[in-house]
Parts: structure tokens; C-alpha cells; sequence
């Protein structure tokens, strides 16, 4: 496993996207040259006490020594971090978890992503374009929509604003009679959408991995705050440190 | 200047006053990452029960102003797994190893006691009889008089290594509990545990921790601590190693001037892992500006 | 949508749950240069005792994350002197009043309330067992069932107004001191006042608080609170009248899921004197949102 | 008395007098109407609940709608203060307590401040530009020394690095002997100062003005945290609202 660091990286933009996401890019040598896809970083946004723990944030892209986030303004924390300006000091812990395997034999990667759940495919596409990728991203409306660093997208909105009425799971169901077993699923999301997705990979039975979320305290495995339930055994899995990257059975969602 | 940041506990002898809070370092595997252990005063281990535990179910923390709430529930190994597989890791480690024990009964804290006090490497034994997240061992034994001196009774006959009770916050006489704990035999208390605390979500009405309630941690809690803190000491004479919302070596030196032998950090791992280094450089640091030879001078050195 | 924001605490009636917490707003005066009181639920009054009282030395206050201690020491101008000047005020405000007592004897407390009752502004009586900066009054009665079983009994017997004891967070088990309440004949408790807590200047080794230690409030303790409120509301029943680190009206709201029939506001009307408009505005609103139409409904409405 | 208001101030400029000195200004029209000498306002330096309290800061400037406060940076609110920039927003409370007499009958107004004590004066001595004045201003060493909006400065260093060596009072001391009941004395700074100021003032039987500071939570009278000893009875005065100013004889410092 790879050595976590702890970098007091340099912001060099944080460029508002749309109406509540913003692209951070920070100067960041030491985890860029380490990180992997589907990989994550937690992040201090303040220098005080307050908010006190770090904000977890999926690696998106990485550019020679830069590393890019893609984050929603949701609470006090992204909204701290939004306020980062060029030249400001970020306190960044990373590379954490377990990121997406693009190891094994697929032929085309399907991915579907949720909203905000785009976030780590644009470093993820990177890694696979020797591959047939089509992606599949669904928003809440046409003002929302975010291509920053994917390919081949076919989109779908709650309020059919733009192309697919519906999400982004309606979507691949509805086209995806031609997948087979040379496809992988790789996806992130509201969890009422993953569950959604389960039950087509399982009818379908296509390999799909997602990466989850869940509220964290260290990032690193040692205050078991961001548990979830494992399919096989009767146990918990650590979403920091076995996931953030789970295949989609391993895990009750 | 040489200054002597060692100090003692009882039979337990640590090379400074700095010590991993147990339940916020795991069994310092990935703490580890981090810190050499050997040059931390000590590590305690997550509570350890005489069977593994899985903990709560999720939602177990949530943040809160300055504080954290957790109900991880005494998730562990186990005693058995513990001794197969985490000792001889911190063994490797060579850290000053201290372990802390939870427990449904005094059957159950002796049982652990006995079986790992033939292990070297566990130089005293944190009994943890106020973790707010579990019923037995927790709420009913911490706030408890006769159950604390029970334990500590029945604890000190089957170990002669460092006692060290771990007590409750959630109550209106700390230093009762220090009192109980000194006369059946314990070495010294750690204090404090977490106070109670929950939030809710007001969209769903739900509790946020799935547990309904979490204990608070944090530097929220920091002035709860040193009151209690500062309680014990002015009562009793007995040692108290300080805990709750330390975030700095500032705060050490607070809480040892409010009582404290040695100090326990928590909740500042997950967010500054490397704080236990900075804490210790910092002490040092104003014990140079400050003319103090060796760190115990400052335990309890209060000007009220 | 019409919305209902009254809410009935005994014969109290309150034109909306947001009131001002004793020792947060003196008796009105300050306040009143922000909001018209009569469109705030209730004031209390800084707690009166039978003679005035200067209050502790200074340093007073400090700041602590996400809170603050202070010992005022309940400072007071007496009874005298609250009768003379300060109802007439009241009366000019239009303000609904509750009363504050502390005292240091059961007589104390009975003779100004029998006193007071003769004022038809005071609508309730709070009475103070739980304030951590004096001795009596406050630590020994507010954590000694007892006392503040007898308390309540005698107060009881003193006036047919409302009777809410303020309770003491400094405790293991708050539902108890709720059950004696109830038993005695009290009409509801609030809680909770602050918890005991200190802080030490690091260069004078001295504490911060000349009192050495202080209460402490502010959102640090919001997640105590509700744990506490949550305690007497799933265990006791009586109303309960909930405050500690509330800050906005989504805290409001939350108190309210936990068992709150109505909420106090102490430390924000320190920051913000507008908070409890704000307060009113917003948990409207939140009514409308989920076409909620007596605020009453959301009390003890936990999903557990 | 006045109103007191709740304004949303804007910051025109927050420029760096020395090593951790800031002149603030900002744009508050309604504050800026009503302030007199010698108010303070108590200033919310976030909006989040950290730091919780607002931080007091005397008035020491105001050009029509604009206040000016000087202030140094000592922990963690003012360092957040000394991190706004132009166009941010201010909340600001004010203005708060009573401020100097100036409607006495005095020839000579004799103005004696340390370090930091020297923030009510630039207000102070615009509105008394009529009378004679003198300034004894003290800092530890040259390289502090501020003169913003002072007139007639002599100066002091703990240091001797400029100008006389030793405190302001000291100063004044040596000067001072040709004192007499036409002169008035204005002082603000560190309490060891203004006890060593009382002494001289009853010797000499002058009378002296002081603004004095104290740890607050409100600023406006309700939460009694800023008591100070009075002198004449056996109560406390509140620093916010008898105060800040106060007849030197009045106060126990
Ligand atoms: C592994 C991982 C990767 C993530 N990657 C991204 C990303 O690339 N882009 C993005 O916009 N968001 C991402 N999130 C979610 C992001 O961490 C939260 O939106 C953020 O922490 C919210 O913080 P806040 O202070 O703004 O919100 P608040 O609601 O004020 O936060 C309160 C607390 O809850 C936690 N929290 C709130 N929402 C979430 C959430 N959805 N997941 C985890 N913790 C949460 C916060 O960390 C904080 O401790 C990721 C989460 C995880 C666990
Ligand atoms: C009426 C009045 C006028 C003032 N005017 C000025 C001024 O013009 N320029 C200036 O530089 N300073 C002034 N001060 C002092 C200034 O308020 C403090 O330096 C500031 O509050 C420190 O905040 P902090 O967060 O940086 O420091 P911290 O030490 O982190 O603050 C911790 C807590 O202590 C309080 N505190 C710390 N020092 C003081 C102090 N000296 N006085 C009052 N409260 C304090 C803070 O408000 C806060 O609540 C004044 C104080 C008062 C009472
Ligand atoms: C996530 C978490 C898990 C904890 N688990 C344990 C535990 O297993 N046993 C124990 O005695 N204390 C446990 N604690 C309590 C801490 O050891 C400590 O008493 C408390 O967190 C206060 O210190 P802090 O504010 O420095 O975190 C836990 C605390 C946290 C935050
Ligand atoms: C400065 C100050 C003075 C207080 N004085 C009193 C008092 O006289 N009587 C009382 O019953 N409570 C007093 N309290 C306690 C508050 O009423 C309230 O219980 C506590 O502050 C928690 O609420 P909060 O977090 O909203 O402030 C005081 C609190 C503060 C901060
Ligand atoms: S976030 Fe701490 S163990 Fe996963
Ligand atoms: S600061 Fe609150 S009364 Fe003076």
C-alpha cells in the first residue's frame, strides 16, 4: 500500500463551474505522483479548529504535479473551500483508500455517474483510453450539467431538460441491452441510484464497481466512523480504507 | 538545558507525557504510518473485549461545533485475535503499550486482565468502565460507585502491573470516583471519557447516529475536562493521566498545569496525525523557555 | 397557511417557543433596544435573589471552541430593588415574564416567590437550583434529588403560577431530577444550564476564571443538551423547556424533535440581539415547508 | 443614548501598519452617523460560530461614512480580521459604550498612550484640534512606533531604541512638571500603565480620562462579563456600558 502524506499543498484556481460546483487545482508533487484512480484525499479547509475534521474529496484529475477536485458547495466546509483563492496554503492528506481496478479484462467501461458522483471518472478516463468508454451522467436539470473531463457522454435529466428524461440508471437500462460480459460498470452516486444500478448488474451480470461515501472522521482507518455493511460476512468494511471502491456485491448499499 | 519529559505512572514508566487515547489509534498499525511509536509516551489500544465485537451500525459519527460524536460501539478484535495478531505488531513497533479493556462484567475485565498480563509488552491496563455507546460496562458500571470499586478491586488482584481506570464524565462527583478507584487499589484515573451528547436530522426526525445517542469529543469538551480534571486533583491524591479535546502542546501544558501526570490525545489523530510529535516538541520547547527541568514540576502546579 | 407558533407550558401560554434565557438579557432594558419583546414567547429575568448581590470578581468570561465560560456569580439587583424598578419596565415592554429565582436556603426561594406571585406581569417562576458558579443554589441543590424534590414542593405551595425548575446538566441521570419535579407538582423543567467547566493561563499557571471554574454554554454543549432532553422526554412526562448552544432556528427545530415544548436562547443573543426574530421567521417557515401547523407537533416527534 | 445598530459593513481596505498592526476601513454609513469618541463596536470577524464572539475594537477614525479601526493582531479573531480584503463583508455592532468627555473646560489635552492604546486618539484629537495638544506615546522599540492621526508626538521606547528610554508615564513624569489644572489627560494602554498614571494624576491633581479594556461577550450590557471595580461604592461597573471610559479615580485597574 501506498505511503499516506500529509502536504501543505498551493491552490493555483478554484474556478466556479456552475451554479454550486467549483474545480480546485492545487500544486500538490508529492501526492500527485503517488495517487491512483478512484483514490481520495482528505482535506483541511481551515487553518482554525473549526470545522474540525477534515473533507474528504475524490481525486478527479492529476496534471504532472497538480491534483483537481471536483466539489459541491453543500455545508460549511465546501463553502470555506470555495472561498480559496491562487496562492493559498491547503492542508491535504492523502492518497487515501482503495481506488477503481482497471487491471482486469474488460473491453468497454461503462460509466454512470450521479451528479457530483462524476467527480473521480475524469482521472479514471485518463487511465483507460485504450478502452471504449461510454458514460453515462445524469443531473437534476440542464443548468447542472458538467462534461470537465469526460467522454463519450450520454446524459440524462430529473426534469428532461436536456436528452433522457429520467436518470442516469434509466438510462443505461434503457440502452444497455447490448452489454455484455467484455463491459465494466464503474460507478458513483446517491446510494438510491447504486441500488438501483445493483439489481441491473446482477440481472445483467456485469462486473461494476462504485465508489461510496460516507462521513468520515480520519480518512485513514483508525476511528471506524465510516463503516458499512458487507454482504459476505455478518461484518463491517471501513468505507476510507477497504473502499472508497467496492464491487457493488461485496457491499449492502 | 536537559529537560526530563519523562514521567511515572504507578510501575509504568514513559519516555513522555504523551499518550494515543485509546479507541483513536487502532492497534497503531496505521497511526504507525505516522509516528514511530517507540518515541510516543504510550499507545492504547482500542478497547479490547473477550469477544470481537462489530460495533454499531452505521451512522457512528457525526460532526458537531468544535466536537465530534461517535458510537462506534467497542468495535474489536477480540481477545484472542488481539493476541495472535496485534501484539506481535506492536511488538514490532517496540511503543510503550497500554491496554484497555472493555467489558459487560467484572468476570469479563478479569478474564482479559489475567490472560494479557503475561504479555511484556503491555506495560498497564486502562479499564474503560465509561464508554457512553455500550449499556453494560458503560453508562450502568462509569457512573456507578460500587461498580467502579468492584472492578478496580477485582482488576488489581489479577494483574500487579499499572491500573489505570478510565472514568466518566456524566456525572456530578468525579473525584468520588477517584476516591473509590484509590482505595481499592488503582493506580491512577484517566479522565475524561466522553460526555453524552446526540443530534438530529430535521428533515427526517431521526437521531444522525443511528445509536440515538454518541459520545462528544473534541475540543468542545476541552474546559468540561479540566474542571473535572482540576476536581480529582484538588480531592484526591491519586494520578490522573488528562484527556478530552486536547488539540496542542498548548493544551498539554493546560491540562497538566490543571492536574494531569501525563496527557491522552484522540480526536486530533484523525485530523493532524502527526500531532503527538508536534505536542512533544512544543513541551519541550516551553519547558526550555520556562526554566523547567522536568515536566512533572508543571502536574498540578495551579495558582489558585 | 395559517401557522400556530403558541405553545402552552401549565397555565403559561406563549405567543411562540422562543424565549430569552435567564442571565442573557438582564432584565430587558439592553435587549429591547433590538426586539419588541412583546413579540418574543417569554423573557426570564436574570435570577433574582432576596438581597442584591455584586457578583463574582473579574475575570468574568472567557471564550473557549465554540462557547464560552462565564462565573457571573449570579449578579443580581434583589428583590427590592427588581420590584421597584425593573417590573414597571417589564410592564412598559408588554413582555411576557418569567421570573428567575435563585436562592441559598428553600426559604429564600419561597419567600420571593411568594413575594413576586402578587405580580400579575410574572406569569411563571424559573426557579434556579442548577447555576455552577455559587455553591449553595446551585451545585449542592442542583444534583441532590432531595433538595430540589423540596424545593418544588415548597415553591409549589407558594403560587398557583407556573412552575418550571431549571435543571443541572452536571449530572448522570437528569430524568430522575424530572421525575422528582413532576412528583412535587412542578409544571416543567428547563434544560439545561450550563456545564461546570475551567481554563488555565499557561504563563500564571492561573485560572483564567477568577471564580476558578465557570459555566460553560454555547454550541460547545448543544449536543449534551439534546442528549439530556432526549433523556426526560422518551423517560418523564413532563414539558420540557430546552436550550444550550442554540444558534439559529434549524437548532430550534431540533430541540424541538428531542422533546422541547419550547426553547430558550442564552449566549447568541450575545453575538446576534436580532436572533430571536430571526428565530421566528425561519421555524415558520419550516412549518410552511412541511405544512406543519401547530408548532406543538414537532415536540418529541423523534424518529427513533 | 444612542441607537445602537447592526450594520453590514464593507471593507474599503485592511492595509498592514507594521510588523502586526492593520489599519481596517470600511464603509459604515449608519455606525459612522451616530459613533462619538472614545465608542467602540464589537465586530463579528467570521460567519461561521468560530470565533463565537465578536472582538471589541475602539473607534480610531471616521471620514463621513467610513470608521477606521486599528488594531493588532494577537490571536485568532484578529488574525482572521487581518486576513479580509477589499469588498468583503463586516458585521459590525455599534457604536457601544461612552466615550471621552470633551465638553469640559480644558486648555491642554495631554495624550498618553501604549503600544496598541493609541487606536481611540486619531478621532479624539480631530475633534478637540481647538485645544493644545500633546502626545506621549510609548512603544517597546522602534520599529513599532505608529503615528496614525497623532499630533505633537513625543515619543517613548521600552528600548531607548528612539527618543527617550522607558514607558510614556515615565515620559510624561519627566516633562511634566509644568502641568497644571488646565490640562486634561486622555489615556489608553496596558493596565500596569494606567496605574502607574493614577499615581501621578492624584499627585499632581489632574484630571484624567482612561479607556479601559476588558474580556466581553456582548458589548452591550446584558451579560455582565466586563465588570470592573468601581471605586466609590463597593459594586462593579460594566466596562461596555459605563465604560469603556472612565474617570481614572472611579475605577479600581
Ligand atoms: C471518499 C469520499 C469522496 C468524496 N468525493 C467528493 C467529491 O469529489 N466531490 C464532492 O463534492 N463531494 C465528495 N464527497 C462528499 C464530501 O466529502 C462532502 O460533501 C463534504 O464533506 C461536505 O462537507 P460540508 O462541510 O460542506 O458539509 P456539512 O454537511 O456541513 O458537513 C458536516 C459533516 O458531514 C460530513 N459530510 C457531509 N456530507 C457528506 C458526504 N456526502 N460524504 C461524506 N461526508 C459528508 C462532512 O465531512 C462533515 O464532517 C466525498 C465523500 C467521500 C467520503
Ligand atoms: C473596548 C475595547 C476596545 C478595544 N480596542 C482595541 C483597538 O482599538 N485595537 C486593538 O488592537 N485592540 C483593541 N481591544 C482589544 C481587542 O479586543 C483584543 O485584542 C481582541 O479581542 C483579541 O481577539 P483575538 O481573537 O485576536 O485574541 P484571543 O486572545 O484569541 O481572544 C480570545 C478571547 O479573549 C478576548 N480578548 C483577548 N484580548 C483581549 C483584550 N485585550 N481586550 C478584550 N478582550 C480580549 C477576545 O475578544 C476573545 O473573546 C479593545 C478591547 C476593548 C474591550
Ligand atoms: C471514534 C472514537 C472511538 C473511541 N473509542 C474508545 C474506546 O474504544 N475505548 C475508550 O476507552 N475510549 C474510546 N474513545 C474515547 C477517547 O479515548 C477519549 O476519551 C475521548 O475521545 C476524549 O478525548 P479527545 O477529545 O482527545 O478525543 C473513543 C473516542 C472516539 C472519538
Ligand atoms: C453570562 C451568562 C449568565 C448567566 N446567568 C444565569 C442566571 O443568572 N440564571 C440562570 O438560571 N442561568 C444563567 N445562565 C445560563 C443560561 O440561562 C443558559 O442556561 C446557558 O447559557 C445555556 O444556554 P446557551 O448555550 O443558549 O447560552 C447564564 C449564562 C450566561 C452565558
Ligand atoms: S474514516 Fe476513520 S476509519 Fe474510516
Ligand atoms: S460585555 Fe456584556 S455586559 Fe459588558
Amino acid at each position: 500500500m501506498s505511503k499516506i502524506i500529509i502536504e501543505n499543498s498551493i491552490v493555483e484556481s478554484n474556478e466556479r463551474i456552475n451554479s454550486n460546483v467549483y474545480l480546485l487545482k492545487v500544486t500538490s508533487p508529492e501526492i500527485a505522483s503517488q495517487i491512483g484512480v478512484g483514490q481520495f484525499c482528505n482535506i483541511k479547509v481551515s487553518d482554525t479548529d473549526y470545522p474540525l475534521l477534515r473533507r474528504p474529496l475524490s481525486i478527479c484529475d492529476v496534471e504532472d504535479d497538480k491534483l483537481f477536485f471536483l466539489y459541491q458547495v453543500v455545508g460549511v466546509g465546501t463553502e470555506i473551500l470555495s472561498r480559496k483563492m491562487k496562492g493559498d496554503r491547503l492542508n491535504i492528506l492523502g492518497p487515501l483508500g482503495n481506488g477503481f481496478n482497471i487491471q482486469d479484462d474488460f473491453e468497454t467501461a461503462i460509466i454512470v455517474a450521479g451528479g457530483i458522483g462524476i467527480a473521480p471518472f475524469p482521472f479514471l478516463i485518463k487511465k483507460i483510453m485504450n478502452k471504449n468508454i461510454i458514460t453515462y451522467v445524469g443531473f437534476k436539470t440542464k443548468a447542472d450539467i458538467i462534461d470537465y473531463g469526460l467522454k463519450n457522454c450520454k446524459y440524462s435529466t430529473d426534469d428532461g431538460s436536456l436528452d433522457f428524461k429520467g436518470t442516469c440508471v434509466d438510462l443505461l437500462k434503457s440502452e444497455g441491452k447490448t452489454l455484455n460480459s467484455k463491459c465494466k460498470i464503474f460507478a458513483c452516486g446517491p446510494n438510491s441510484m447504486l441500488r438501483n444500478l445493483k439489481e441491473f448488474c446482477s440481472d445483467k451480470n456485469i462486473t461494476c464497481e462504485v465508489s461510496l461515501e460516507s462521513v468520515m472522521a480520519c480518512g485513514f482507518g483508525i476511528c471506524q466512523g465510516c463503516a458499512v455493511e458487507s454482504k459476505n460476512d455478518d461484518n463491517y468494511k471501513l468505507v476510507c480504507k477497504d473502499g472508497p471502491v467496492f464491487n457493488i456485491n461485496e457491499i449492502k448499499i | 538545558m536537559d529537560i526530563n519529559l519523562s514521567v511515572n505512572i504507578g510501575k509504568l514508566k514513559i519516555c513522555n507525557p504523551i499518550i494515543l487515547a485509546s479507541g483513536t489509534v487502532g492497534y497503531g498499525e496505521e497511526i504507525a504510518k505516522f509516528l514511530e511509536l517507540s518515541k510516543i509516551g504510550a499507545i492504547i489500544t482500542k478497547s479490547i473485549s473477550l469477544k470481537p465485537r462489530k460495533g454499531n451500525p452505521p451512522q457512528r459519527i457525526v460532526e458537531t461545533p468544535s466536537g465530534m460524536l461517535n458510537a462506534i460501539g467497542l468495535a474489536n478484535v477480540g481477545l484472542e485475535e488481539f493476541i495472535t495478531n496485534k501484539i506481535p505488531l506492536l511488538e514490532k513497533f517496540n511503543s510503550t503499550v497500554i491496554c484497555n479493556i472493555a467489558a459487560s462484567s467484572i468476570e469479563e475485565y478479569v478474564e482479559c486482565t489475567r490472560t494479557l498480563n503475561d504479555f511484556d509488552i503491555i506495560k498497564a491496563f486502562e479499564i474503560n468502565v465509561s464508554c457512553p455507546n455500550v449499556r453494560e460496562g458503560g453508562l450502568i458500571f462509569g457512573n456507578d460507585l460500587s461498580a467502579v470499586g468492584k472492578i478496580t478491586n477485582q482488576v488489581r488482584a489479577a494483574t500487579e502491573k499499572t491500573i489505570i481506570i478510565k472514568l466518566s464524565p456524566n456525572n456530578s462527583q468525579i473525584s468520588e470516583f477517584a476516591q473509590v478507584v484509590k482505595d481499592e487499589g488503582g493506580d491512577a484515573v484517566s479522565a475524561i471519557n466522553t460526555l453524552v451528547g446526540t443530534a438530529f436530522d430535521i428533515n427526517t426526525r431521526k437521531p444522525i447516529i443511528k445509536n440515538i445517542t454518541g459520545g462528544l469529543s473534541g475540543p468542545a469538551i476541552k474546559p468540561v475536562a479540566l474542571a473535572k480534571i482540576l476536581e480529582i486533583s484538588r480531592k484526591i491524591n491519586i494520578p490522573i493521566i488528562g484527556l478530552g479535546g486536547i488539540m496542542n502542546w498548548k493544551d498539554v501544558i493546560e491540562f497538566m498545569i490543571a492536574g494531569a501526570s501525563a496527557v491522552q490525545i484522540g480526536t486530533v489523530n484523525f485530523i493532524n496525525p502527526f500531532a503527538a510529535y508536534e505536542m512533544i516538541e512544543g513541551i519541550a520547547n516551553y519547558c526550555i523557555s520556562n526554566s523547567i527541568k522536568n515536566i512533572s514540576e508543571l502536574t498540578a502546579s495551579y495558582q489558585l
